[in-house]
């Protein structure tokens, strides 16, 4: 079991209100239906699922949220958004997430090396949206 | 000429962002102001009682209110001032409330608003002249159009009451869905068993008028004069001959879908919808039978035993004068064709809710065993998916209509007893039970019959060999499940049916942004329309059970008696008036009537005929539509002169 | 009927038969395909954030390089052709964002000074597929065939980009047909399955393959249940997720018996008897030409 | 040109129809460059009918301004039609007032001369200020020949030509009984063209050039005399109770007079350019009916005067209206 206090101080509303701003979107019209995880097809992978991230966000719980790997295995794929009840574009938080970690916490990240030969195998396509999305390239 | 100013706190609702006794002052000093004063609760007796004596003692000849909208307490000051002898129409409201206190925050400017609203007024009131009321006379007749239960309910209760009531079907049959359903919620009661007994007393009533297999095409006149163009459509057996004896339809060559079995099922193109359908009679659909052509077939006449059978039966216009109409067109529901993500309708085990009700009744395609529509097979587990296209602003319906959980728990809870070891699993977002012994039944259905209940939304339905696996999330573990199901029925949510939309553009009623009839007042007048007259039950209005709907019926009905049960009844008095003068007949504002309340005629001047525009006093209801229109100025409004309302406008212009 | 034509990164290595086999389909089809000058890569992926002016450069100067090579074209609608359906997505994406904040464009306008370019908004971006459906029509590619694919049973995979999002999908998002109505008119059978926008793991391939190993497993295994022989898709990083990654698996025993997968142009040039040589079979991880010569499609005498 | 014969004929057939009462047409001026309207009742009164590039004035107007007199007992109406000449843009004015129940079709025959554009009155009367004396102007080879004191001047047909004339859509009648001669060939500019700089120009500036334009007005409302479409029995303007405009000749007045009849207008006007050419303080009227039609278009595409049958734009309703301007 865990235990958690809830509290909107300063920090917790700056979270907020910074992956709004980053995403464009309005992170309170979520109403937790959960249509976004399960019809994630990463899902089994993440350690949260994505409308908990979701509820994660709108309590501002910025350690949890960025702890979680769940926005490093989206691979927006945008099912979420298109299916969204609530017009959120899911993906987009996830994708403010990743870029809030990259803009403000970017110690936290690992670094990868990666062989020289999956270099030249792998097309330029996935090296391009791969540093994209995970790097400040 | 002496005007009162009354300044209402309405609580702490105005002066917590007005502050009236400044408003109180700044009034005193307005020309012709002889008594300005402030109370909290204008509205209640001792505040009309203020104005009642102020009236007596000081004189006055005008009333000015500033309090809330005019839509909430017009007709109580109008009475109240009538009371001490004042013309009702020389009562000026301003709306200090929803037009100041409730959307501005600063209090410094809220009151300059409401100042700079209340001198304007008192500028128009000293032009205010005092109107008649106009009367009508009355048929005392009803129509109701539509007969699910909701307008089952409203005629016979207009019947009850001992007058003549019409009621319009544009189905062969009396019952609408609330016959197609098998069982009722929350007390598992039949649905046919409680509905029949209402139907056949419709059948029975003498003060009821039947006319089924017919629409109404064409509504004129107003409020206690309506006249009505009822199209009644060939149904090709002669009602009265027919004996139901069935010997027609094993003749009948044509096999289409049954819609009373939303199409799981055949019939023939000479049937019943089913067995209670009032009237008793077959119909031929005309769209299915081989053409109403002797020469290509007449199996069926050729069996009657009675010869009921009539193939030159034409369309029938019946034209009959109404002093009150209830709509009750009901609904539909939501199409599966728009939900992509489960099927489409493509995959054949994924069902609505209608179609698992006619699935699961002994009346059904299956006669009562619960069978699946691919293979036949009996069904061994079920997902229910609430909320199938509801709450989804983005793609389907914005709205919940609020029976979805309620009915797929029912539906649940049917098939636990049919299906002792099967298994029932809703996937929920919310459960709603907001009735009477709702959550009693809901707490049953887990309790007693296991039905799990999975928080989560579906996303996606997949045919998967003869099953299909549901895609889902369980938000209570935080988990995304799948499963696989013999059977999927949606929930489907509750549309406006086509009945609706049409008989609104035929009514002119105002619909609100979800296609729903609007109410004239969501709260105190839940029945009434846009049109004085026209009332409106059950889901044409918007989602309902049968409860409400059935006690919305009896409002209905009500409210249509109070018209039809008095001899005349008085019409709007700010009604549009037409300067001859002015008036070169170029018939703009007759097309811009919303109520088509204005006629060009002819007027004779020196020997010249002139065509001008003339109002019919009853139909016009004062919306200001054609003053605004007419290009030369030769329309005004009673009690809003053009002169009245530029007295408004300089004041406003004024610091 | 000629248009310009965005080819993108991959369309010059990987993809070659990709690339080749539209222009000579193009080509038959009257609807040619003419490269762009001087085109930079789209950007890959999309941003999704609001205030990253920076990754939507790419893609502005290139619809603005296309808007000029339209003007040259002559006869050319304003629209510039995709086949890679993530440059499809980035391009259309892009192009609607910047015609709804003309703020934006111009603060992007401003940096293209450089290059003397400047983008009026006035393009639209089309994936080949599109302009199949719309401007050559299903009848005329049917006419064309002269090779008609029978025996193959085809699994379109339209992968996420060519439907999500709103802004850039080019067919209904949960029920496109435009793929399958193609196979069609070649005379192949097409395949009903539930996983024709299953994502196959995109980018992760770089250093999550675990991700995009578990997506094709689900991926191929539907497929040859519903009696699949071959997948088509759109997508050169589909592609080479399905296709090279069918092979991994095949040697960590987790998958045997992978299928080939085409492109859709690669198959509408076998059908319509166009050479051999624009397809660059060779570059497939998995041989192809196994299952057309089993199937008699190629190699026949005539 | 138009064959002068040939008017002349057609209207005296015209005028011998037993259901026409008279004919309006153009004849000659009193002096210089003017044309005025001809009301012929007899043959010989039509013997004077021309038609020259100087005939810009809108005859459309006429036949709302004829008085009905009293009848004396027994008398009956005379529901005889009035014959009218009608360039484009006249037919257009008529097609205007008929939808808008002005009078009926069957109130007027019209006699429709496909217009080769008419001159600017006001620049020719610039370039020749002391002309007084009766002139007659002939179009030939797109330039305009005339004699001004013994000495004969071409000039070339753009120069002179109406500005209206220049993006004009419909040279040719679109509404007539009978058509003298062959329809013109339209080949109009862009119609919107003269008004972009304006409205690309700042709010301050466009501000600041009207209240310059309307400082001029005098208020003599020859734009309203010479509008066909300006035709209520009360205008507005002459209203005491309530007084919508006041009588002052001042910047407010006169901004409120002049935008109140372009509004009024906005849907109707159909473009002949009769208000301006009437302004004796040659304020550019039309670059504000100009700028309403083109709203207009843009917005409900509607272009006044071309079908009887259409309702008028402001006297239409659609309940699907989007209502976007509501926010």
């Amino acid at each position: 079991m865990s235990y958690d206090y809830i509290e909107f101080g300063d920090t917790e509303k700056e979270f907020t209100s910074k992956i709004e701003e980053i995403s464009g979107q309005n992170i309170f019209s979520c109403y937790q239906c959960g249509k976004c995880s399960a019809g994630c097809a990463f899902s089994n992978l993440m350690e949260k699922t994505i409308n908990h991230t979701m509820q994660l966000v709108q309590l501002g719980k910025k350690e949890k949220v960025l702890q979680s790997n769940t926005h490093w295995v989206c691979a927006s794929c945008l099912t979420c958004t298109v299916r969204c009840p609530r017009e959120i574009d899911v993906a987009a938080v996830m994708e403010a997430i990743r870029e809030y970690t990259l803009r403000y916490e970017p110690e936290t990240i690992e670094r990868l090396d990666l062989p020289e030969e999956l270099l030249k195998k792998i097309p330029n396509i996935a090296l391009v949206g791969s540093f994209r999305k995970k790097s400040e390239l | 000429m002496r005007i009162g100013v009354y300044v209402c706190e309405c609580g702490k609702n105005i002066s917590a962002t007005v502050d009236v006794e400044k408003v109180v002052d700044y009034a005193k000093s307005l020309p012709n102001v002889a008594a300005s004063r402030v109370y909290k609760y204008m509205c209640a007796d001792p505040g009309q009682e203020l104005i009642k004596k102020d009236i007596e003692e000081l004189k006055l000849d005008k009333v000015i209110v500033a309090a809330c909208s005019p839509r909430m307490h017009e007709p109580t000051f109008r009475a109240a001032i009538e009371d001490k002898g004042l013309n009702p129409y020389t009562l000026e409201i301003v709306n200090i409330r929803e037009q100041v206190s409730w959307v501005h925050d600063d209090k410094k400017k809220g009151t300059k608003k409401a100042k700079s609203l209340v001198k304007s007024s008192v500028m128009r009131s000293a032009l205010m002249e005092p109107l008649d009321r106009k009367k009508v006379g009355v048929t005392h007749k009803a129509l109701v159009i539509g007969a699910g239960i909701a307008g089952i309910q409203a005629a016979l209760d207009i019947a009850g009451s001992g007058y003549q009531v019409t009621l319009v079907e544009k189905t062969s049959s009396i019952g609408g869905k609330m016959a197609q359903l098998d069982k009722t919620f929350p007390t598992l009661d039949c649905s046919a068993c409680i509905l029949s007994p209402k139907m056949v007393e419709v059948g029975r009533n003498p003060n009821i008028t039947l006319i089924a297999n017919a629409e109404v095409e064409q509504v004129d006149g107003y409020v206690g004069n309506f006249k009505v163009k009822i199209k009644k459509k060939p149904r090709y057996v002669i009602e009265e001959r027919c004996t139901m004896c069935d010997d027609c339809v094993p003749v009948c060559p044509v096999i289409v879908h049954d819609e009373y079995n939303e199409n799981l099922s055949p019939r023939k193109a000479i049937y019943i919808a089913f067995p209670q359908a009032i009237p008793a009679s077959y119909i031929i659909n005309p769209d299915d039978c081989l053409g109403i052509d002797p020469l290509i077939c007449s199996k069926c006449k050729d069996v009657c035993g009675p010869e009921a059978i009539d193939f030159d039966m034409k369309p029938e216009i019946i034209e009959d004068e109404f002093g009150a109409i209830v709509v009750a067109t009901g609904f539909d529901t939501y199409p599966i064709e728009n939900l992509g993500e489960y099927g489409q309708g493509n995959i054949p085990d994924v069902i609505t809710g209608l179609e698992f009700e006619r699935l699961i009744s002994p009346g059904g395609p299956s006669t009562g065993d619960l069978r699946r529509p691919s293979d036949g097979k009996l069904v061994k587990n079920v997902v229910f998916i609430h909320c199938a296209g509801s709450r989804d602003p983005a793609k389907h319906l914005p709205y919940c209509s609020k029976i979805c959980c309620m009915y797929s728990t029912k539906q649940a809870l049917m098939f636990k007893h049919e299906v002792r070891d099967g298994t029932a699993v809703n996937f929920y977002i919310d459960i709603r039970t907001g009735g009477k012994d709702y959550e009693e039944f809901y707490q049953r259905a887990a309790e007693e019959a296991k039905v799990i209940y999975i928080r989560g939304k579906v996303s996606e339905l997949i045919q998967d060999g003869d099953k299909i696996l549901v895609k889902g999330v369980n938000t209570l573990t935080a988990e995304t499940v799948e499963l696989h199901a013999d059977l999927v029925v949606l929930a489907t949510g509750i549309i406006p049916s086509q009945g609706t939309k049409d008989i609104a553009s035929v009514l002119r009623l105002s619909l609100g942004i979800n296609g729903f009839i609007k109410e004239a007042h969501p709260k105190l007048k839940p029945v009434e329309t846009s049109i004085t007259g026209v009332f409106v039950a059950g889901c044409a209005t918007g989602p309902k059970d049968i409860p409400e709907t059935v006690s919305q019926a009896g409002r209905a009905a009500v409210r249509a008696c109070n018209i039809i049960a008095q001899d005349e009844i008085e019409v709007e008095a700010t009604i549009a008036h037409v300067d001859e003068i002015l008036c070169r007949g170029c018939g703009i504002c007759v097309g811009t009537c919303p109520y088509s309340a204005i006629t060009l005629i002819d007027t004779k001047r020196f020997g010249n005929i002139y065509k001008v525009a003339s109002v019919n006093e009853a139909l016009c209801k004062g919306c200001g539509s054609c003053a605004a229109a007419c290009l030369n100025g030769a329309i005004n409004q009673f009690g809003f002169e053009d002169k009245q309302i530029l007295a408004m406008i300089q004041a406003l212009g004024e610091e | 009927m000629k248009n310009s034509y965005f080819p993108g990164c991959n369309l010059k290595t990987e993809a070659k038969g990709f690339e080749q086999s539209a222009i000579a389909v193009s080509k038959a089809l009257d609807a040619e395909l003419v490269e762009m000058p001087e085109w930079n890569c789209c950007g890959t992926v999309q941003t999704m954030t609001t205030d990253n002016l920076m990754r939507r450069i790419a893609p502005v100067r290139v619809l603005s390089r296309a808007s000029n090579h339209v003007k040259e074209l002559k006869n050319s609608q304003n629209q510039v052709i995709t086949l890679c359906s993530m440059c499809n997505s980035t391009l259309k994406i892009v192009n609607a964002e910047v015609k709804e904040n003309p703020n934006d464009l111009e603060k992007i306008n401003f940096q293209l000074e450089n290059d003397d370019l400047v983008y009026e908004g006035d393009m639209e971006v089309k994936h080949f597929l599109e302009i199949l459906r719309d401007d050559v029509g299903y009848e005329n590619i049917a006419k064309k065939v002269t090779n008609p694919l029978e025996g193959m049973k085809i699994a379109s995979y339209y992968g996420c980009m060519l439907l999500h999002p709103e802004k850039a999908k080019i067919d209904d998002e949960e029920m496109p047909t435009v793929m399958e109505s193609i196979v069609l008119s070649l005379g192949a059978e097409v395949v009903d399955w539930p996983y024709f926008k299953q994502c196959c793991g995109s980018y992760h391939i770089v250093d999550r393959d675990d991700i995009v190993n578990s997506q094709v497993v689900k991926i191929i295994r539907n497929a040859k249940k519903t009696g699949a022989n071959a997948l088509i898709v759109a997508c050169p990083l589909c592609a080479y997720n399905l296709d090279n990654q069918q092979v991994e698996l095949e040697k960590l025993g987790v998958e045997k018996e992978p299928i080939p997968i085409f492109y859709f142009t690669q198959l509408m040039a076998i059908a319509m008897g166009l050479p051999q040589k624009v397809n660059h079979f060779e570059d497939h991880h998995i041989n192809p030409i196994l299952l057309l010569k089993e199937l008699g499609l190629i190699g026949k005498k005539k | 040109m138009v064959d002068q014969k040939m008017l002349v004929e057609v209207a005296k057939e015209t005028l011998a129809r037993e259901d026409v009462k008279y004919i309006i047409g153009y004849k000659k001026g009193s002096y210089g460059f003017q044309t005025s309207a001809a009301f012929a009742y007899t043959p010989k009164d039509v013997e004077e009918f021309i038609f020259t590039p100087l005939c810009n004035k809108n005859l459309a107007k006429y036949p709302l301004k004829e008085e009905k007199l009293p009848l004396k007992r027994g008398e009956e109406e005379d529901k005889r039609k009035i014959g009218l000449v009608v360039k484009g843009c006249d037919s257009r004015a008529i097609v205007q007032i008929i939808q808008e129940n002005g009078m009926k079709r069957e109130d007027v025959v019209l006699i429709g001369i496909p217009c080769p554009g008419v001159i600017n009155q006001k620049e020719i009367e610039k370039r020749f200020p002391n002309q007084s004396e009766i002139t007659d102007i002939n179009e030939i080879n797109d330039e305009y020949v005339f004699t001004v004191e013994g000495k004969e001047h071409k000039i070339p047909k753009q120069e002179l030509l109406a500005e209206v004339c220049k993006t004009c859509e419909y040279p040719n009648p679109v509404l007539y009984d009978v058509m003298i001669g062959e329809e013109v060939e339209v080949n109009p500019k862009a119609e919107y063209e003269g008004i972009k700089d304006l409205e690309e120009a700042p709010l301050e500036n466009r501000w600041e050039y009207w209240e310059e334009q309307f400082q001029r007005c005098i208020r003599c409302y020859a734009c309203r005399e010479a509008c066909p479409l300006c035709y209520c029995s009360t205008c507005m303007a002459d209203l005491l109770e309530p007084q919508w405009i006041r009588r002052s000749v001042n910047l407010s007045e006169n901004t409120a007079w002049n935008i109140m009849r372009a509004f009024h207008l906005a849907g109707r006007c159909i473009s002949c350019g009769a208000c301006e050419n009437a302004c004796p303080m040659d304020i550019p009227l039309m670059e504000l009916n100009k700028k309403l039609g083109k709203e207009v278009k843009e917005m409900f595409e509607y272009t006044p005067g071309l079908d009887i049958d259409a309702k008028p734009l402001l006297g239409s309703f659609n309940p699907d209206d989007p209502e976007e301007f509501i926010k």
